[in-house]
């Protein structure tokens, strides 16, 4: 918000995301765009805003909703020389058609021996607001276990736009998880980088940000935790707790370094994750920093994730099992007293 | 089952949905809220067919089919407030509610009703009970593959199970003529061997008959049929869609069909009804409902420690 | 096309799949292994049908469509035994060979050539190619939802996709009779708009006769065609398949029916063939392919230092 | 092997599964069996055999290849007060109707407010065993990640049939992991528990089991890679390498006072899991034993498990990229050189 006056788009995050859309389907005749209500509806968070009318109904493609059926198609437009953007409208759904994408997206590069390209993008709108067991989850630990996918998890408004880009450029397959609470937030309210600006540009995928530097505590996470994290740090920094952010930004590849680096100087890691907490990301990425770093200067390792429950419909008990601003800024206050 | 059973019934289920819409810009539903406004006469068009032993699983648009199934409807408007009261104890939320009493559930993904309600058919046909399976779908949902799984088991082994199509023109922003490979969904019938047919699904009456025709084919253990009812959602998709896909005009021309006006129109000129029973009816319906709704709204939240409850039924040291 | 010219690619890919089979007991094909033997009739009643720009996405049991697609023998035996030869380095294996030139790939998942199929389909459309996509699928795989789900779209969008079902009566142990709710899988096509047709396949000339029309149904932009041809699986399911669901009698019939055998004797009474050049067919075709074999045999697997190339084709640190 | 001569019935891994389901199915005629060739083929694996004749076409039902809809079945008909025991050939395509696994089967008993119990076994085979990149993979990190299912993963041929009755009786939905190793291994080949009494015998879920006592190293591993362990272990104590072995037996509930335990002994701790290593299994072990045990007394911590790559086609490419008896041997070894 420090950087609120610089702010002339007060875009949300799908806007961010339609506009790199938008943006790279000009620039590539090749790139497509399918599924559910992505046509003249837009996307139903507004994703693919002002796509169909551009480029017409042959490129922005509203789908039956047959998710198994059109995430295949895209592996055959891909064969046959297009880079389609697949969209699934929530997370939940990956189970739909979880087998084309681990099976076929994710391993045809490999399985052809390098001879084919996979250029997919799958789009997904993860994360809780407000909507229970079905419609809030994350799963981006369950996709990141499996091999040959490249998993883009954006959080800055920044991001939003820059790492779609760098999506759909690239040759190698992405599930490109949103938060929903992100594409509907606007940049003004935007606690990490709100600016977007309007040429095209892209952010590498595979490369951590820091959008806090502190001493103090390292905390990594990524997508809607990320803004979480960062008005947790600024109360307890009134404390004098210091704590280092770290926005993974990708899980596949996992930038461990800048991890590693932070943690060295700290000594203290927080993983903060909204996805279910067991073999998931929490557990990868300490495991990691264990693997890398001399056991006798970690002071403390935490996590902080849904506690293994599906979410439940009512706030009173959805407050308590997905991580939150109050319970991030405890879990920081707890281990600032601890060793 | 009599007409005016089944125009109380219609009446009941919109002030059920208004009441309920009544908590959605207060946030006591948190949730998006899928209402059935506008396609009240296919529920009670089942009026009177259904046994409570009979299953019916249906889907994110489920209130009406509740209702209909003889869960208890303030239970059910607990449930969509969130409340402990609920038939889920606000653990499900309005897009899961679940009742073993009344073989009735449903689900928030679309076309998992179908299998689930495949389920219930096979087990009855197993177990020799003269019970059937209705799994509700839209019109959107029978074009994922469940629907052609479902139907080809159901019709390859007779199994007792109707396939309610509410064909209400689109699947969100989708226009189902859009992505439909023919005219109607319940052409495909004949791929399993199955009854079929598609009706208007704005007059009760003429869904009643289907549904009469449908069931007793598949209660003489003929196999499986697809029930299509044509229909209007009047609202957005859920509350908060602002609906901007659709032309003024078509909203407006929708809108004049109203299938409550248009029955109470049928039942007056039928003599069924005088226009003083017709008000009576709408007064007596919005009480009960907004009634449901006060008493609902005094109910308390589920207890923030009961969260992690109910995710095993059997003790885990894990 | 002529009919000696489909005679002899039957005889070759019998001849390929018997080479093959050699492969299985010394351990050199080290997974199992599913050949296309007593099916040859319908892949050679492709031959002269498709442009090397047509897609072919074939299943589990591809290698007679690789081969009628054009796919080199000798790099797809490669492929088959492993080996760094083959079409895919050897990373594949016989359940997934892709050839990029000749738009052919397969999938070890039951159905999932469909939806791929479609892809290429769409792309054509778009395009304005006049290009068509094959999804071959077995009779098994036409329950799957994406049988479904793909014509379905396709049905709607008027795509250039032919379904192939290659109906051997089983899906592994389990008789397609037991799990299909209608008589043929090809007259469902009604419920997709589509074309359809239930062949003999075991007569490569059907078989020709019914692709030719399928194909100008669908080159001439009027949607997708169904084509259904019955056949007989002569082994087990995959090798090492006991096959013990099968009675022994039901074994003998079928294999009194060798599409091969049959053919040839056709091809003899209708004096387009003789003894003499039959035999020929048959010694030099089994020259070829064991030739191959011994090439193949020969060649190098790829190097262990290699096995993590190909996860992703730009470079990454993660 | 040391056992041999107590083995009666020289049985493999799908008899002892067999024999489980067919005794559970004889005692509570609610049981049933639904899937592809589970029928008279009595499962591609026989591991269903000699059901179909016992109890017929109605229990033991032989599907049309519709998984998707086969195992949402199982959902409709537990609610009807059914037990379905629900086969998916293959782990591999777990993917097709993973969402009625994790949205009905895991989250319904939550959903409903503890109203509805789901008293379902997805069984399934996993492993590797020479059949390439899509009919390989174990996937139980995958499914472990994903909250209100029981991750049953059996190795020894003991366990097979105890554990397939006690996931047959539990009123919580169980996902069964098969091995196609261990369902074709036979009782003389077993280095694990071979004995596998006639009568009924149940084996508690949750329980981990240690079939190696050590001193030197805990080696955390479960289903085929527990007999791998074994034999790695058998050779490297002939150098004085006493290796202590946990056969985790599920992962969901997971017993980490086992693994602790042991831990806070050996102070040397390698995890070995035959499904991708990232995001999963080892991760998770590896993270509860470091939140619980003082870093300090930590010697070593070491994964092994297939290194985030799909599993080739080429005998060359797969034995380097799945953990087998060699390559535990030396990470063993190494183990034992360090500190
Ligand atoms: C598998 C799956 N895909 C997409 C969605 C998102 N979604 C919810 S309702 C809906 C439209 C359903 O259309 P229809 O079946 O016609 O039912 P209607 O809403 O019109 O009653 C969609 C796409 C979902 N819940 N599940
Ligand atoms: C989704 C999926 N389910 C199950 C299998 C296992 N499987 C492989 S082939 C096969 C039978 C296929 O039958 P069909 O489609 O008739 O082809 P056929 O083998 O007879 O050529 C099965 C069940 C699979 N590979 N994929
Ligand atoms: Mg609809
Ligand atoms: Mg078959």
């Amino acid at each position: 918000m420090a950087n609120n006056d610089k702010i002339d788009r007060n875009l949300n995050g799908s806007e961010a995301i339609a506009e790199a859309i938008f943006q790279e389907m000009q620039q590539d005749e090749n790139t497509i765009l399918i599924g559910e209500d992505v046509g003249k509806c837009g996307g139903v968070f507004g994703a693919s805003r002002n796509c169909f009318s551009e480029f017409g109904e042959n490129r922005v493609r509203d789908m039956p909703i047959s998710e198994m059926t059109f995430t295949g198609m895209g592996v055959g437009m891909a064969m046959s020389g297009l880079r389609p953007i697949i969209e699934i409208m929530f997370a939940d759904f990956l189970g739909v058609c979880l087998e084309q994408i681990y099976n076929a997206i994710g391993k045809i590069h490999y399985m052809s021996g390098g001879a084919v390209k996979m250029p997919i993008v799958v789009k997904t709108a993860a994360g809780n607001i407000g909507s229970a067991a079905q419609h809030s989850q994350c799963l981006w630990g369950t996709l990141a276990h499996l091999p040959g996918l490249k998993i883009v998890v954006p959080s800055s408004l920044y991001d939003h736009k820059g790492l779609m880009a760098s999506a759909i450029r690239s040759n190698d397959p992405v599930i490109f998880f949103e938060h929903k609470e992100l594409l509907l937030k606007r940049a003004r309210s935007f606690l990490s980088n709100p600016i977007v600006p309007q040429n095209t540009y892209t952010v590498p995928i595979g490369k951590a940000a820091k959008p806090r530097i502190g001493s103090d505590i390292t905390l990594v996470t990524l997508s809607y935790s990320v803004e979480l994290a960062l008005k947790s740090a600024y109360e307890v920094a009134k404390e004098g707790i210091d704590v280092e952010i770290i926005d993974l930004r990708s899980l596949v590849p996992l930038d461990i370094e800048t991890v590693l680096q932070s943690v060295r100087k700290t000594q203290r890691l927080l993983v903060v994750d909204e996805d279910y907490q067991s073999f998931g990301v929490s557990g990868e990425i300490i495991t990691r920093v264990v693997e890398n770093i001399d056991p006798t200067s970690l002071r403390q390792i935490k996590r902080h994730a849904v506690p293994d429950v599906p979410i439940p419909a009512a706030l009173s008990l959805e407050q308590v099992v997905v991580p939150n601003y109050d319970s991030i800024k405890n879990m920081l206050i707890m281990m600032a007293k601890g060793p | 089952m009599n007409q005016i059973e089944r125009f109380k019934a219609m009446v009941e289920m919109r002030f059920f949905d208004e009441a309920c819409l009544e908590g959605v810009p207060t946030m006591e539903i948190h949730g998006e809220l899928h209402t059935g406004i506008g396609q009240e006469a296919i529920s009670a068009g089942l009026l009177g067919h259904l046994k409570n032993s009979d299953a019916l699983v249906s889907t994110h648009r489920n209130h009406y089919h509740a209702l209909i199934k003889g869960v208890n409807p303030y239970r059910l408007m607990s449930e969509i407030f969130e409340k402990k009261t609920g038939i889920c104890q606000g653990f499900g939320g309005h897009m899961h509610p679940f009742s073993l009493k009344q073989n009735f559930s449903a689900t928030g993904i679309v076309g998992q009703s179908l299998p689930v309600a495949l389920g219930y058919a096979y087990a009855f046909k197993m177990r020799k009970e003269d019970s059937l399976a209705i799994g509700v779908i839209g019109d959107g949902a029978a074009n994922h593959g469940t629907f052609h799984e479902t139907l080809n088991i159901a019709g390859a082994w007779k199994l007792p199970l109707l396939v309610l199509v509410e064909n209400n023109g689109y699947g969100i922003s989708v226009p189902i003529s859009k992505v439909l490979a023919t005219e109607t969904i319940a052409e495909r019938a004949k791929s399993y061997s199955a009854w079929g047919k598609c009706v208007n699904g704005d007059d009760p009456d003429i869904v009643s008959e289907a549904v009469e025709e449908a069931v007793s084919h598949i209660r003489s253990n003929q196999g499986p049929a697809i029930l299509e009812a044509v229909c209007n959602r009047f609202r957005g998709h859920y509350e908060g869609d602002t609906d901007h896909y659709r032309s003024k005009t078509e909203k407006q021309n929708m809108l004049k069909g109203d299938p409550i006006t248009t029955y109470s129109k049928k039942l007056l000129s039928l003599k069924v009804l005088t226009e003083n029973e017709i008000q009576n009816i709408f007064q007596t319906s919005k009480q009960k409902m907004f009634g449901l709704l006060k008493r609902v709204r005094g109910e308390k939240m589920p207890l923030p420690e009961t969260a992690l409850n109910y995710i095993f039924c059997e003790k885990t040291d894990g």
